[in-house]
C-alpha cells in the first residue's frame, strides 16, 4: 500500500465539475484566499468549447517554493461530474486524495486502494439549506470549497475575508457562501476529523508584494495606461477578455464626470475590420488597438502588409490558442509565432513582444504602443490562453515615475510650419530607415500626403519604378535594423551563462523550464526571449553554450525557425523542446526531453529525482 | 437643376468664403481614361468643397482599391488621403473617424470595391451610422481589371464582352437604407448640378451619407446594351424631387407655395429645399415609401435619382458613443494617463 | 564614336508605348511573326496599373542561343510616347537604333551621336491611309512593325501569314494591317535602304518543335486537361487570364452538343470566398480550383488553415506580383514563397509547385490535382507575372499517353458496402498518414461523416482530449513525410553535378539563370527546385557543392528560409542572390552577385566579359 | 397552425415513405444549453426531412461557427456535414452544390455567423440564389463566446450584460429579399408546426430558401427586455398567413373558398397553400409589397412570421450556369479529358 501523500505548500488540487453550474466564483475562492494567506499559487481552468454541460477542470497548484509550471498530475481530486469521474479518478496520484459528492452513492469499482476518499453530500447539504434551484447547484460548490478548507487546515475566516471582497455589495450572497462554507468544513470536521489529509496549507509571510491577475485584464489594463483611445474587437476566444478589461477600465478611468467618454470601443463585424480600424485611428493619431486569436491573425495578413508597407503604427494582442484552424479553442499554444513574424505576401517582417506575467503583460501594451508609433508598423504583444485567461501570481504592475508617452517622429503644425526643405513623408533624413510623418488636419498647406499600400516616392507620390520601389524596400530593412535597438532585451533567468548548457525559452513556458531545470544536478543557463527581432545577446547566448535547446508550445519549433532565419545560425544547434497538445506545458515534459536531448548529444547528467530515486 | 437661384455671393471674385480659390480644392492631374465618369465626380467634389468653404486640409479621403479608389489622389491636394486594400474602406475610415471626430470624412469606393468585397464592411459602416460621406463611382464593371461584370451589373445589362449578365444586380442605395444609413441618395456622374447639391446635402449632415453615383466606364461598359453607360443614365433617369441646398451662412427669404417644398435643417445650421413630386411621395425619413419607390423605378426600368432618405434625428457613432468634444486624437498624457495612485489601488485588488 | 551594333538574331527590341492605344495586338505581330520565322524569341510586357494613359513597353528579345531571360539593356528603342521618350531614349545602348514617329519633329537635344536615328512619320502615314479615329490610332502601331521589318530585313508575308492567323475571320482588319505593314516598310526601304540597320534577323529550322504561349493560358488548359470542373476565382492581376483561359478553353472542349456546361466558373464575391467554394467543390468530389496573387493569398490564410487540418484538397494558383500589400500589381516577383508555404495560424504547412515554362505550368495543374487529391491537402501552384501574362518559349504542352487521375484515397459506394471494420475518416490505415475519405452521397448507410476545422479523433467525432489532438497533428507530419515521395524531384538543368560551385534557382530565374553561368569559365552546376517539400537531391547537391548560391526574386530570401528550415542546412551555407525591383531578373544582375560571391568566398573566377575585355 | 389537415398517409406505423424511421433523421446528442431555441430548429429539420421522405445520406449539411453552427451534428447523422470557419458557410456550400447538384444542401448559421463576418457571402449566396435552405438560428447574440450582442439584436434590446442595445439591428430577411433571394420565410423556435411548414416548403424549393428562426438563447439573451427572448418573441408575433404544405405524393381534394386561398406549384411537384391574410396582401412574390409589410411590423415593434416571399420562377445558379444534368462530381476522366488530338491542336495554334 502507497502512503499518503504529505506535504505543506507543495501540491496540485484539480477540481473535475460540469461547465455552466458557475462552479468559477467558487474555484476562484479557493484559490484566491490560499494567495491571501501569503502561499504562491496556480490556478488553471481548462474548460471546453461550449456553454453548459460539458466537463471542466480547474487545476490549482500550490507551491510555497514558487515552482508555477503545471505539474502534469493531481495530488487530490475533487470530482464532481459524473461524465469524467471515472477518468478524474483515475487520475489521482497513488497515495493522493479524492474527494466526491456522496449524495449518490460512488459505484463499486471505485476502490483504489492506494488513494484516501471522502465522501461529502455536497448536493444533500446544499440543498438542506438553500430553497432556490439555482442557488443551490451555485451553494454546492461553495461546499466543497469548505470542505477543502477543513482538510488543508485553513483559516475560515481568511476564505470567508476574501469571500466578502469577492462579493462586495452584494451581502445576501455573501452569507449564503458563508454558510455554505461552514457546512463543507463542518461535515469533514465532524466524519473525518483534523488531521486525516497530509496535504496541509500553511499561511506565510509572503518575502515580496504579488498580486494575482489574468495577463488579459493587465494587457487591457496597460492599454489604458498606455494611452489607448481606440480599440477595435471582434469576440474570440482566449482574447475577448481583453477588450473587456479595456473597456471596463476605461470605463472606471476615462470618463468625464458627466460620463463623457476618452475612449471609444467598437465591436467590430468581424477581425479584418478590426484591424482596419486600428489603422485608421493610428493613421489619424489616436492610440488604437485590438486583441484576436489565431484566426483572426490569419484574416489579418493583408491589412499587417499594408501597415508595414504604407507605415502605420498598429498594435495587435495575439492570445494564441491550439491551432490550426478552429483547432481547439479553449486550450493553449504558442504557434502563431511565425505567421505573426511575417504575416502577408511579400517581403514583410512584424515585431514581436512576448511577456511572461501580468506585470510584464502591462508594460508589454506601453512597449507596444511607444514602438508602433516610433516605428510606424504593427507590433505584435503575444501571449497565450494559459496567461491570458488564468490567474497568474505577479509582481504588481508598474508604471516607472516619469515615463512618457513616445509618440516617434511627427511633424506638428508648429514643426510644418518652420520646415524649411520640401517635406517627404518617406524621406530617410536621420538614416535611421524611420521618416517623419504628419497627422492629418495638422498644418492648411503643407505636410498632407496620400497613404497607400502601393510603391511609391519618397515624396509620397505613386510611382512604378523600380529604383523608388527597391530604395523604400531597402529602407524598410534599414528600419528593421533600427527595430532591433528599440525592442526589450533577453533576460538571463537562471544560472551565470557560463554553463555549458543554455535553455531558450519565451512567455508561458518559463515557469516550467526553470522548474526543469532544477531537476538537473549540473549548471544550466536559462535565457528568455521578450522580442522578434532578437536582441545582440541571443545570437551570443547561442554561440557561448555547448547545447543550445529552446522550449517552445508548438509542432514546427516556430521559434526556432526565427532564430535560424534571422540569426543565421545553424539549425542543428538548437534543439527542440516541444509541447503541443494544448495543455500548459508542464515541467516533467521539457526534463524529459532535455534528458534524452543530453543523451542524444553525449552529455551524461542524472537529474536529481533519478538520484533520489 | 436647381429650382431656386443661390443667392450665396463670394467675398472675392473666384475665391470663397475662406478666400480659397477652385484651385486650392485640386487634386493630382487624373490617370483615368478621357471620359471616365470618375474624373466627373471628383470635378464635383471640388466644385461642392469650394463652394461649402470646407476648409482642404480638414478633410480626410479615403478609398480601396479600383479606378474609382484612385480619385481621392485627383480632389483636395491639401487632404491626407489613405487608398487602404480592396473593400475595407469603411473600416480604416471607422478607425480614423474615431481617433479625430472634427474632421470632414470622403470615402471614395467603386461598385466591385463596395458591392462584392466589401458588402460586409459597407452595411455595417451604415448600421454605425458612421459620420461621412461614403460615394460609390458605380460603372457596373470592375475598371482596373479590365471590365468584369461587378454585383451592381444589371440582370441582362451587356458590357464590353459582349455577354449579358445572367444575375440580380444589387441596389446599394437600397441596401444602405435597410442598413440604417441616414441619408441616402442617388444621381449620375453626367448630372454635375444635382450631383453637386447631392454632396453639400451629404457633407452638411451629420451620420452616413450613402451616395450611389453612375459613373460610366467608357472603356469597359458605355455600350448600347450597358444599362450603366451614358446613352442608358441619360434616357431611364427619373428624379426623386429636385432639391435645392442652403448653405448655414446665407440668410434666405424664399417665395414657395406651402405643401410644394419641404424643408430640412442640417446639423450644420444649413436647410435644406426639396420639391415633392408626385402624390404618393412620401416623407423623406420614411424607410418604407422609400424602399418602394426605388424598388418600383427598378422594376420599372428606370433609374431614380435624388435624395432619396434623410434622416436627420438618428445619432452618429460619436452620438452613440458618448465621445468627449475633443478628438481623441488631441488628448495628451495628461488626459489618458489614470495615474500611480489608480495602479496602487488596482494592485490591491489583486492581492 | 561608337560603332553601329550588329547582330543577327541576337539583340533586343523595346516598344515604348502609350497603354490603351491598341499597341498589344500589333506588338505580338512581330513577336509571333519572329518566333514563326523559327528564331527564339522572349518578349516581356511592361504595363502600369492602369488602363490608359501611361507608359508601356514591349520588349523583345531575339536569341538564336536561347538565351530568353532578361538582358536588361535595349538595342534599339521604338519611342512613339511622349511622356517617356527622354528616358526611352537616354536607355539606347551605345551603337543602338533609335526609331520614333517623326511625324512631330524630335526636340533638339535628342541627339546622340552614339546611335543611329529613324524617323518614321507613323501617324501622319497612318492618318493619311485610314479614315476611321480609333483605328489611325491602331494602324499606326503596324506601321512600326512593318519599319522593324524593313530594318531588320524580315520576310513581309511571313508576317502578313501571321497577321491572318492573328486576325483569323475578320479579313477588313487583316487588310488595313497589311496595308499599315507596308507603308512602314516601304518608307524605311525608300528613305534608309535595306542595309542601315546592323540588326539583323534570319530565319531558321527549328531544331524542335516549339510553342509560344502565356503561362496562365497553360495552366488554364491544363486544368482543363487535369479534369478540373469547378474554377471560383477574383479578379486581380496577374492571375485573372488563368480564368479566362481556363473558361475559354472549357467553353471550346467542355460543352455537350447543346451548349451545357460540364464545368461550373463563378466570379466570387472576393478571394475568402473563391477559396471556401474551391474547398468546397473538393469536399464533393469535384476538383475545383482557383488562381489568385498576393493579396488573395493573404486573405486565404485562414481557409487555408482550415483545408489543411480538415484535409480537403484544394489547388490554388498563386500568381506572384511584387508586394507587399497591393505593391506594384503589374510587377513581377516571387514574394509570397514564404507565407504560401506556411500559410495560416498555428503548425501548417502546404505543398508547392514550381514550373518554369507553359509546358510545365499545363503538366504543374495535373500534377497539384493529383497530389491535392492524393494527400488531401491545398497544393499551390507558384508562378509569377512574367511567366503568367507574357510569352514564353515552350516545348510543346504534353499529356503522357494512359496517365490518368489519381483521385486518391476514395471510398466508394462498393468500397464501403464491402467494409467489415468500422469507418475512420482519419483512421492511418495504410501507414502513410493519409486516411479514407468518402463523398457525401455515396452510401446510405456508411462513411458519412462530420468535418470540421476543430479537433476530432479518428472517427471524426469531436473531442478536446489532448492525445487525440497530437496524434492527429503527428498524423499529419507523417502524411508530410508521404508528401515528400510524391512531389517532382529538382533537376540538374546545367553541369555534371561535380562541380565546386552550385547555384540554386526556381521558376522563372532559370533562363537568366543558366544566361549568367555561361559567362563564367569555371564549372557551375545549376539545380532548378521544382517543388516544396524538397525531394531528397536537393539536400545532397548542397552538401556536395563547397559553394552554394540561391537565386530568387524576392527581397528576403525566402526560398532560403525555406530550405534552411526544412532540410536543417546551416544558413551560411547559402549565398543569396536576390533581385525584387519588380522587372524580371536579369543575367547581368545574377553574374554580379555572383562574381561578389566568390569573391568573398575566396574562389577566384573571371567571367568571359572581363576575360573578353 | 396548419390549417388544412394533412392526408398524408404512411405506409408503415412509425416509419415514413421510405421505410424510414424518426430516428433515421436524428443526430448526436446536443451538447447545447438545456432550453437553447437551436435544439428545437435542428428537432424540426429532423421531422420536416422525415415527413418529406428525404433519404438522409442524398443531404449536404453546412455551418459556419456558433452554437447554432454545432447544430448539424445534431440532426442527420447519415448525412456528411461541414463545419467550415466562421461566417463562410456560403463559400462553401457553393462550392459543393456546384460539385453535385443532385443532393439537398441545409446550411445552418447564426446571426453573428451570418450577420457580422459573413455578411458578405450571405448576400451574394442570396444574389446567386442558390439552391439550398440557409437557415439562421437568430438569437440576437453570440452565443458561443458568452453572449456578445449581434448585428440583429434590436434597438434598446437588452440581453444579460444589461447594456441595451445602441445600434440599429439588421433585418436579415429584407436584406435576403433586397439582395435576390427567391425565398424568404421567418419563424421562431418556439413554432414547431409553423417551422415545419416553412422547412418543407423551403426543402421543396429549387432556389435560395432563406430562413430567419429567431431561437432564443437561454443563458445570455432570454431576459425580460430581450426581443429575442421567448417571451418576446410569443408576444409579438404577427403571421404573415397560414400556410400549408402538400407534399407531391399526395393527392389533394381540398374545399377553400375562392380567393382566400392562394395555390403556388412547387419544383418537385408539391403544391403550397397559403391562407390570405389581410385585405393589403400582395402577391407571394411581390418584392416591395413583402418589403413594406416587414419594415411596416418593424416599425409597429412586431415580428412578422410566416412565407414572406416566393419566387418559383427564378432560376437557380444551376440552371443559370447550364450545368449538365449529370453532377460534375461524377464525370470522370472520359467525359472530361479533351483528348490528344485537341492538345495537338493546341499547340500548333500556339506556333
Ligand atoms: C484583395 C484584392 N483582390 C483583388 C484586387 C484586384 N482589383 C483591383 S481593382 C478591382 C476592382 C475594382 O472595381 P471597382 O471597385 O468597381 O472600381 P472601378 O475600377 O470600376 O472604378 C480588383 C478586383 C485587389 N487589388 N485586391
Ligand atoms: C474568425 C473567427 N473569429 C471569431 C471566432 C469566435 N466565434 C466563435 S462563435 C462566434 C459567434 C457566434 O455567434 P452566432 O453565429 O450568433 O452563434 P450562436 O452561438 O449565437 O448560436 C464567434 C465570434 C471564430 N471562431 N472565428
Ligand atoms: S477603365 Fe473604366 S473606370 Fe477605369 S479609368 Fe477607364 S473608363 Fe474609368
Ligand atoms: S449559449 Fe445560448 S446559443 Fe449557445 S447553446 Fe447555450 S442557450 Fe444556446
Ligand atoms: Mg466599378
Ligand atoms: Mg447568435
Amino acid at each position: 500500500m502507497t502512503a499518503p501523500l504529505s506535504a505543506v505548500n507543495e501540491f496540485v488540487v484539480c477540481i473535475a465539475n460540469v461547465n455552466g453550474t458557475g462552479s468559477a466564483s467558487a474555484n476562484a475562492l479557493f484559490a484566491k484566499a490560499v494567495f491571501a494567506g501569503g502561499v504562491p499559487v496556480a490556478p488553471k481552468n481548462i474548460f471546453p468549447s461550449n456553454i453548459q454541460g460539458l466537463p471542466t477542470w480547474f487545476e490549482v497548484r500550490i507551491s510555497e517554493a514558487g515552482h508555477l509550471g503545471r505539474r502534469g498530475d493531481i495530488d487530490i481530486m475533487v470530482g464532481v461530474n459524473a461524465q469524467s469521474l471515472e477518468a478524474d479518478y483515475a487520475q489521482v496520484r497513488p497515495g493522493g486524495y479524492f474527494l466526491y459528492d456522496s449524495t449518490k452513492q460512488l459505484p463499486q469499482h471505485f476502490a483504489r486502494e492506494d488513494i484516501t476518499h471522502y465522501g461529502v453530500p455536497l448536493t444533500a447539504l446544499s440543498a438542506d439549506h438553500f430553497s432556490d434551484m439555482r442557488q443551490r447547484q451555485l451553494l454546492s460548490n461553495t461546499v466543497y470549497v469548505g470542505a477543502l478548507a477543513a482538510l488543508f487546515g485553513m483559516d475560515l475566516d481568511r476564505i470567508k475575508g476574501q469571500l466578502a471582497r469577492q462579493f462586495a455589495g452584494k451581502e445576501r450572497l455573501i452569507d449564503a457562501n458563508a454558510l455554505a462554507l461552514d457546512l463543507g468544513h463542518d461535515y469533514v470536521r465532524q466524519h473525518y476529523g483534523s488531521d486525516s489529509c497530509g496535504l496541509k496549507i500553511r499561511e506565510l509571510e509572503p518575502a515580496s508584494e504579488r498580486i494575482l491577475m489574468t495577463g488579459n485584464s493587465a494587457l487591457g489594463l496597460g492599454a489604458v495606461y498606455a494611452g489607448a483611445t481606440v480599440m477595435a474587437w471582434y469576440p474570440i476566444t482566449p482574447s475577448t477578455s481583453v477588450a473587456e478589461a479595456f473597456e471596463a477600465y476605461c470605463r472606471r478611468l476615462r470618463r468625464t464626470e458627466d460620463g463623457e467618454k476618452r475612449y471609444a470601443v467598437i465591436q467590430a463585424e468581424d477581425e479584418l475590420a478590426a484591424l482596419g480600424m486600428v489603422i485608421g485611428a493610428n493613421w489619424n493619431g489616436a492610440r488604437g488597438f485590438t486583441a484576436t486569436s489565431g484566426p483572426g491573425i490569419s484574416l489579418m495578413n493583408e491589412f499587417f502588409g499594408l501597415a508595414y508597407f504604407a507605415e502605420v503604427p498598429a498594435v495587435v494582442v495575439n492570445v494564441q490558442r491550439a491551432g490550426p484552424s478552429t483547432g481547439m479553442p479553449t486550450r493553449t499554444q504558442q504557434s502563431d509565432v511565425l505567421l505573426s513574424a511575417y504575416a502577408s505576401h511579400g517581403d514583410t517582417k512584424h515585431p514581436l513582444l512576448f511577456p511572461s506575467d501580468p506585470a510584464e503583460c502591462f508594460t508589454a501594451m506601453a512597449d507596444a504602443f511607444d514602438l508602433a508609433d516610433r516605428a510606424q508598423t504593427p507590433v505584435l504583444v503575444m501571449v497565450d490562453l494559459d496567461l491570458g485567461m488564468n490567474e497568474y501570481l505577479s509582481a504588481p504592475l508598474a508604471w516607472p515615475e516619469g515615463r512618457s508617452y513616445d509618440r516617434g517622429k511627427v511633424l506638428d503644425a508648429d514643426a510644418l510650419e518652420n520646415l524649411s526643405e520640401r517635406y517627404g513623408r518617406y524621406l530617410d533624413v536621420d538614416g535611421d530607415g524611420i521618416a517623419w510623418r504628419t497627422w492629418p488636419g495638422s498644418h492648411p498647406d503643407k505636410g498632407a500626403f496620400f497613404t497607400r499600400g502601393t510603391s511609391r516616392d519618397r515624396y509620397a507620390a505613386y510611382t512604378e519604378r523600380s529604383e523608388a520601389y527597391s530604395d523604400n524596400m531597402e529602407r524598410l530593412l534599414r528600419k528593421w535594423e533600427t527595430i532591433k535597438t528599440l525592442v526589450p532585451e533577453a533576460t538571463l533567468e537562471h544560472g551565470d551563462g557560463e554553463a555549458e548548457i543554455g535553455l531558450i525559452c519565451y512567455g508561458t513556458s518559463l515557469l516550467s523550464t526553470l522548474e526543469a531545470v532544477r531537476g538537473f544536478d549540473v549548471p544550466i543557463d536559462v535565457l528568455r526571449l521578450r522580442a522578434f527581432p532578437f536582441s545582440p545577446n541571443v545570437g551570443e547566448f547561442i554561440a557561448r553554450h555547448r547545447t543550445v535547446m529552446l522550449i517552445e508550445q508548438n509542432r514546427d519549433a516556430q521559434m526556432r525557425t526565427l532564430l535560424v532565419n534571422e540569426l543565421e545560425i545553424a539549425p542543428g544547434l538548437i534543439h527542440p523542446v516541444l509541447h503541443y497538445d494544448g495543455m500548459p506545458i508542464p515541467a516533467n515534459t521539457i526534463a524529459e526531453q532535455m534528458q534524452r536531448i543530453l543523451r542524444r548529444t553525449g552529455i551524461q547528467v542524472l537529474d536529481k529525482e533519478d538520484v533520489a530515486a | 437643376m436647381s429650382f431656386i437661384a443661390p443667392n450665396f455671393r463670394h467675398p472675392e471674385q473666384g475665391a470663397n468664403g475662406l478666400g480659397l480659390r477652385r484651385s486650392d480644392y485640386e487634386g493630382a492631374l487624373s490617370t483615368l481614361c478621357a471620359g471616365c465618369g470618375h474624373d466627373s465626380v471628383s470635378a464635383a467634389i471640388v466644385q461642392a468643397c469650394f463652394e461649402m468653404d470646407v476648409e482642404p486640409h480638414r478633410v480626410g479621403k479615403f478609398s480601396g482599391i479600383g479606378c474609382s479608389s484612385k480619385t481621392p489622389n485627383y480632389f483636395l491636394n491639401h487632404s491626407h488621403g489613405f487608398n487602404s486594400v480592396h473593400g475595407r474602406m469603411p473600416s480604416v475610415a471607422t478607425g480614423a473617424i474615431l481617433g479625430n471626430r472634427d474632421l470632414l470624412y470622403i470615402g471614395i469606393s467603386g461598385d466591385g470595391d463596395t458591392a462584392s468585397i466589401g458588402m460586409g464592411q459597407f452595411i455595417h459602416a451604415a448600421r454605425r451610422n458612421l459620420d461621412m460621406l461614403y460615394l460609390v463611382e458605380n460603372n457596373g464593371c470592375y475598371g482596373l481589371t479590365k471590365g468584369q461584370d461587378s454585383a451592381t451589373a444589371d440582370l441582362g445589362s451587356v458590357s464590353k464582352t459582349g455577354v449579358a449578365t445572367e444575375l440580380y444586380g444589387l441596389d446599394l442605395c437600397a441596401l444602405a437604407l435597410q442598413s440604417g444609413a441616414s441619408l441616402v441618395g442617388r444621381s449620375f456622374s453626367g448630372d454635375k448640378s444635382q450631383l453637386v447639391q447631392l454632396l453639400k446635402t451629404a457633407i452638411a449632415h451629420r451620420g452616413f451619407a450613402f451616395l450611389d453615383v453612375i459613373s460610366p466606364c467608357v472603356t469597359f461598359n458605355n455600350t448600347p446594351a450597358s444599362t450603366k453607360s451614358y446613352d442608358y443614365a441619360r434616357e431611364h433617369i427619373d428624379v426623386a424631387g429636385a432639391l435645392d441646398f442652403v448653405p448655414h451662412q446665407s440668410a434666405i427669404e424664399i417665395d414657395y407655395a406651402e405643401g410644394e417644398v419641404q424643408k430640412v435643417h442640417l446639423h450644420d445650421g444649413s436647410e435644406l429645399l426639396l420639391e415633392k413630386v408626385g402624390k404618393d411621395a412620401g416623407a423623406l425619413d420614411d424607410k418604407t415609401a422609400a424602399l418602394a419607390a426605388m424598388n418600383r423605378a427598378q422594376d420599372a426600368g428606370r433609374m431614380l435619382t435624388g435624395l432619396l432618405y434623410l434622416d436627420t434625428e438618428l445619432p452618429d457613432l460619436h452620438t452613440v458613443n458618448r465621445t468627449v468634444a475633443t478628438p481623441l486624437n488631441q488628448l495628451g498624457q495628461d488626459e489618458l494617463f489614470p495615474g500611480l495612485d489608480a495602479l496602487e489601488q488596482i494592485n490591491a485588488e489583486q492581492s
